[in-house]
């Protein structure tokens, strides 16, 4: 399916199916970070049992130096 | 003791994370800073690039506490919007609301910083507004139900100190939370004056990330907020306009 | 380490041993603040009475330099007479020149204290002139050999603080031998940027023995110089008229 | 030309009308001051007693700008109902909004006062709000359509002058309408240096009326404007940290 | 009136005459600047070139009174030989005494300047010198006969301003002859504070001939000397810590 | 009638029948007054029209010295 | 004798004949003390062996508080 | 004859024996200057009558703009 992610259009290969997958993907599976799904918010637990769907907006965060 | 919310700390300076030489150079500053409370921006994350390091990641996350600003927000709305991005890292509850209103002098906006206050304050977020040193806005922060204000003593960056010791005066005379001078300390002096006025807290970055050696300007900004803390507590003497002599006068005319 | 003469000092800090509220107050504010060199006057003795306590006797003058002060004198020549009884006493062979031009004002008199300076000098003194924050003075009493030069901050007691960093930032830029900020320091605050300035080291009495606390204030003293001289080995951040972000502008719009 | 909205002014000087010793030395001052625009208070008349003169009763209005302001305001509403009252004398349609927040400080409630302005010009009002010197602040108060901003220099009859001249010169950067320094302003220096920043014009009460000679004082201030607008337009030097000559090196070691 | 040795001045600006863009702009300048008293330097001539315009036979010189500087002298001796050259010309017996002591920050030798100062009264000369501004030094140029004294505001051309307003008030309170603030003014505000302290006289050449526009600068500075006089002559209301309202209380509560 | 004029409760004379005639009774006819009645703010011309009745709240404001 | 102390004039009782006796019958003995006879300061070791003339101006000064 | 003229080694022509004929030679008799010879200082009417000898140090000074 085709996701718009962190602001790029990407097409995700068929195996990546909960957003976990996704994370495991990128190689982000151990780091901090937020993920949000069509302005929906997820905690971490959430992120097994999330599945993708096409058009899906995802937004990846995490914590960067800040004042 | 510092206390913020149900938290309480023993160190007054709170340390920003932005803008250091490099990540050895700002653990060794974190470390001799004996800073509790460290903040962090929220940043889209560049995944689509071989993953750099990231200072958290090098933190022992149970010895600190996050403090998340929401840097970038120029509305209540993106702040509110930050400040859950950041709590669903289920690392902390503590926000710095920060909504800048001007680009170039990265000044906050009074009307969307207190709107972005009140809405967290709801939410269950431990609070902490940067705001400018307006005096009344400060005390509606309050009444908002914010855990500390945060008044500006310059602008972000810009290292020159406390401008308006009166305003500041003002508003830590009249609070009923911990008051935190954020932005604009360039120097230890600088720093020690705040907490001479009686200041709570001291947050502070690019004095100690843009020193030549941040950390010992890390260790000089520690000391300095300690000994302004003490001189706050010890009553300082009073300012006369003319001299008084230390020695005294008796038995002066000898001979 | 702080080198007058042919003497070595860990601190910073000259303490001034006048109007305290308690000898016990005053000797636990010495300890506190780790002091090595203390200030005297010099006074004829009132033998007439049942002998009063003096500050000397209870302290072990083992541990501590005495930088006797010439206090009372208004020509050289009393300076130097003031400065040889001192000496006499076999415990001191510092002096602290000051030689006052105006009783309201207590600033001292530039001609008569390089008069005294220059003579002192040539007696073997070690000498440490009170002066003015004029900059040539400064260079003259130099040239005439004192051991270190002591301009004030603002007038003795006052308490105002650095009424002209410019003038002490030249006095310290051209100076060969130590430059001591003696005379008007109020706060940590103040003691702090003394030593931002580059002072290598400060010389105070009422800013404590007039604090409410003076124990307490003694032992911010102590901390704010320290962090001063770190402050200014470390390299303070340059002022600027604008802001700049210490959170990163990469990634800001998120979503 | 000082222009605010539809009207044109040859003076920057902005007076009100309190406190004087009587309304003798008061003519004499506002004439002396070359003011066009007087504030005034709205008040409950004291109907009751024998008439008192009354200032206004004695000046020619065809002369003179009214700009009543809404002190004792402490909501917009409360500030509106003031400004129609004023209006409906049929004297005058501009406006000074004042909705003081805090009466230890008189600084104002930026919230209100922003509410206060948005609806008065809706109304159709010159309005000139009385702000703090928050720079964002002032910004939205433009937006809102206001006339003038009027940031203080200091609180209000405090004469304590600019204590933040970077926060104003912000202020004047980012101006679309005229800046009115209004509030804190004691002496001719004070009011010189609020235009040299750049300043539209300035409002002074106290500054005059609780001078020793309010007449001598009062002419002090227009001509201390003046000055600063011309200087302002002649374009200051710069400030240097070391010296400069003014008279040539050449031909120097003479013989 | 100013009134220095025999001579009085309704003007309180004493105008340098060095480093203008043009002669036409230097005597429009002079002209509306409204000062009688005009610095000059003595140089040697180049006679071996065509003879340059000079500004000084441009003048008419029975309507102002020059004040020639010893400007390049580094001792006393230097300085007595330059103020003989300069009265040997016929036109003026005054002399504004300035011995160098430092290069860098152009500051005075406070120990020539009083050897010069001394000798030049004997001499019969009417003797201004230009002065750091410590104040037991301005007392002895007093008591050696000087007929006024000329303490800096800050550095020569660096247009800081007046750093340390205490000393100058010190400096005036003792006075016996009229004081002139010499050297540093940059602004109009920084001319009308140095009257409103009390000082007899501002001596300024940068600030008018390095601004953009030297001609309205020049105005500039006179209104804001006699603004900065009448303000001191009227008495500055006193400063106050906290606000006081310029409306009354009373009727407030409107309905 | 009864009448709350500047927070006080006076009782006005039969002759007082408009607000004009009021200002004249305080003899403040020729003075710059502004009238607001029961929260409602008149123009001076309509304080000859404008008439009182038991009851009314009446505010009488003027302009005094202030910064 | 007779000698001027510390500016007051004194009878001296006559076994006070040496600076140390001066110092021992004030009990100042063991203080610390300097001690100027017309003008001259003497060194410690000098208050046994200086004998005490009669007219002589005596100075006893010693270290106080100051700054 | 040979001088020191403002620091330069100057050979007079002849006809130059006054200080007066020096200034008229540089064209600076109209001038506002100060001639100093062998540190001896001229007044304006001193110029005719002094003579000029060999080996002299002259200095020709004047106003120049200053602070």
């Amino acid at each position: 399916m085709k996701v718009l992610l962190n602001g790029e259009s990407i097409q995700l290969a068929e195996e990546i199916v909960t957003v976990a997958d996704l994370l495991t993907h990128y190689e982000i599976q151990e780091k901090v970070v937020v993920v949000e799904i069509n302005g929906e918010i997820l905690t971490r637990v959430e992120h097994q049992s999330t599945r993708l769907a096409d058009k899906d907006r995802i937004e990846i965060v995490h914590f960067v130096g800040g004042g | 003791m510092l206390k913020i919310g149900s938290l309480s700390f023993q160190s007054r300076l709170l340390l920003g994370t932005g803008k250091y030489p490099s990540y050895e150079i700002q653990k060794a500053a974190v470390e001799i800073s004996e800073a509790e409370i460290l903040t962090f921006a929220v940043r889209r994350m560049n995944i689509f690039e071989p993953s750099q390091p990231n200072f958290l990641e090098q933190l022992d996350t149970t010895k600190y506490t996050l403090l998340p600003n929401t840097a970038g927000a120029k509305t209540a709305a993106e702040a509110v919007r930050i400040a859950k991005l950041a709590k669903a890292s289920g690392l902390c509850d503590m926000i710095k609301v920060e909504v800048i209103g001007c680009d170039k002098t990265l000044l906050p906006d009074p009307v969307e910083t207190l709107k972005a206050t009140e809405e967290l304050v709801k939410e269950g977020f431990i609070v902490l507004p940067y705001t400018s040193d307006d005096v009344v806005l400060a005390r509606k922060l309050q009444e908002a139900g914010c855990h500390a204000v945060m008044p500006g003593a310059s602008p972000i960056g810009s290292g020159q100190g406390i401008i308006n010791p009166v305003n500041l005066r003002f508003i830590i005379e009249q609070a009923t939370v911990p008051v935190i001078v954020d932005a604009g300390i360039g120097s230890p002096a600088d720093a020690a004056f705040a907490m001479e006025l009686g200041a709570d807290g001291v947050l502070l970055n690019t004095a100690v990330s843009a020193a030549k050696d941040p950390v010992k300007m890390a260790k000089a900004m520690s000391l300095a907020i300690e000994a302004g803390l003490l001189g706050f507590e010890a009553g300082r003497m009073e300012k006369k306009r003319y001299a008084t002599a230390s020695s005294p006068k008796e038995g002066m005319s000898i001979g």
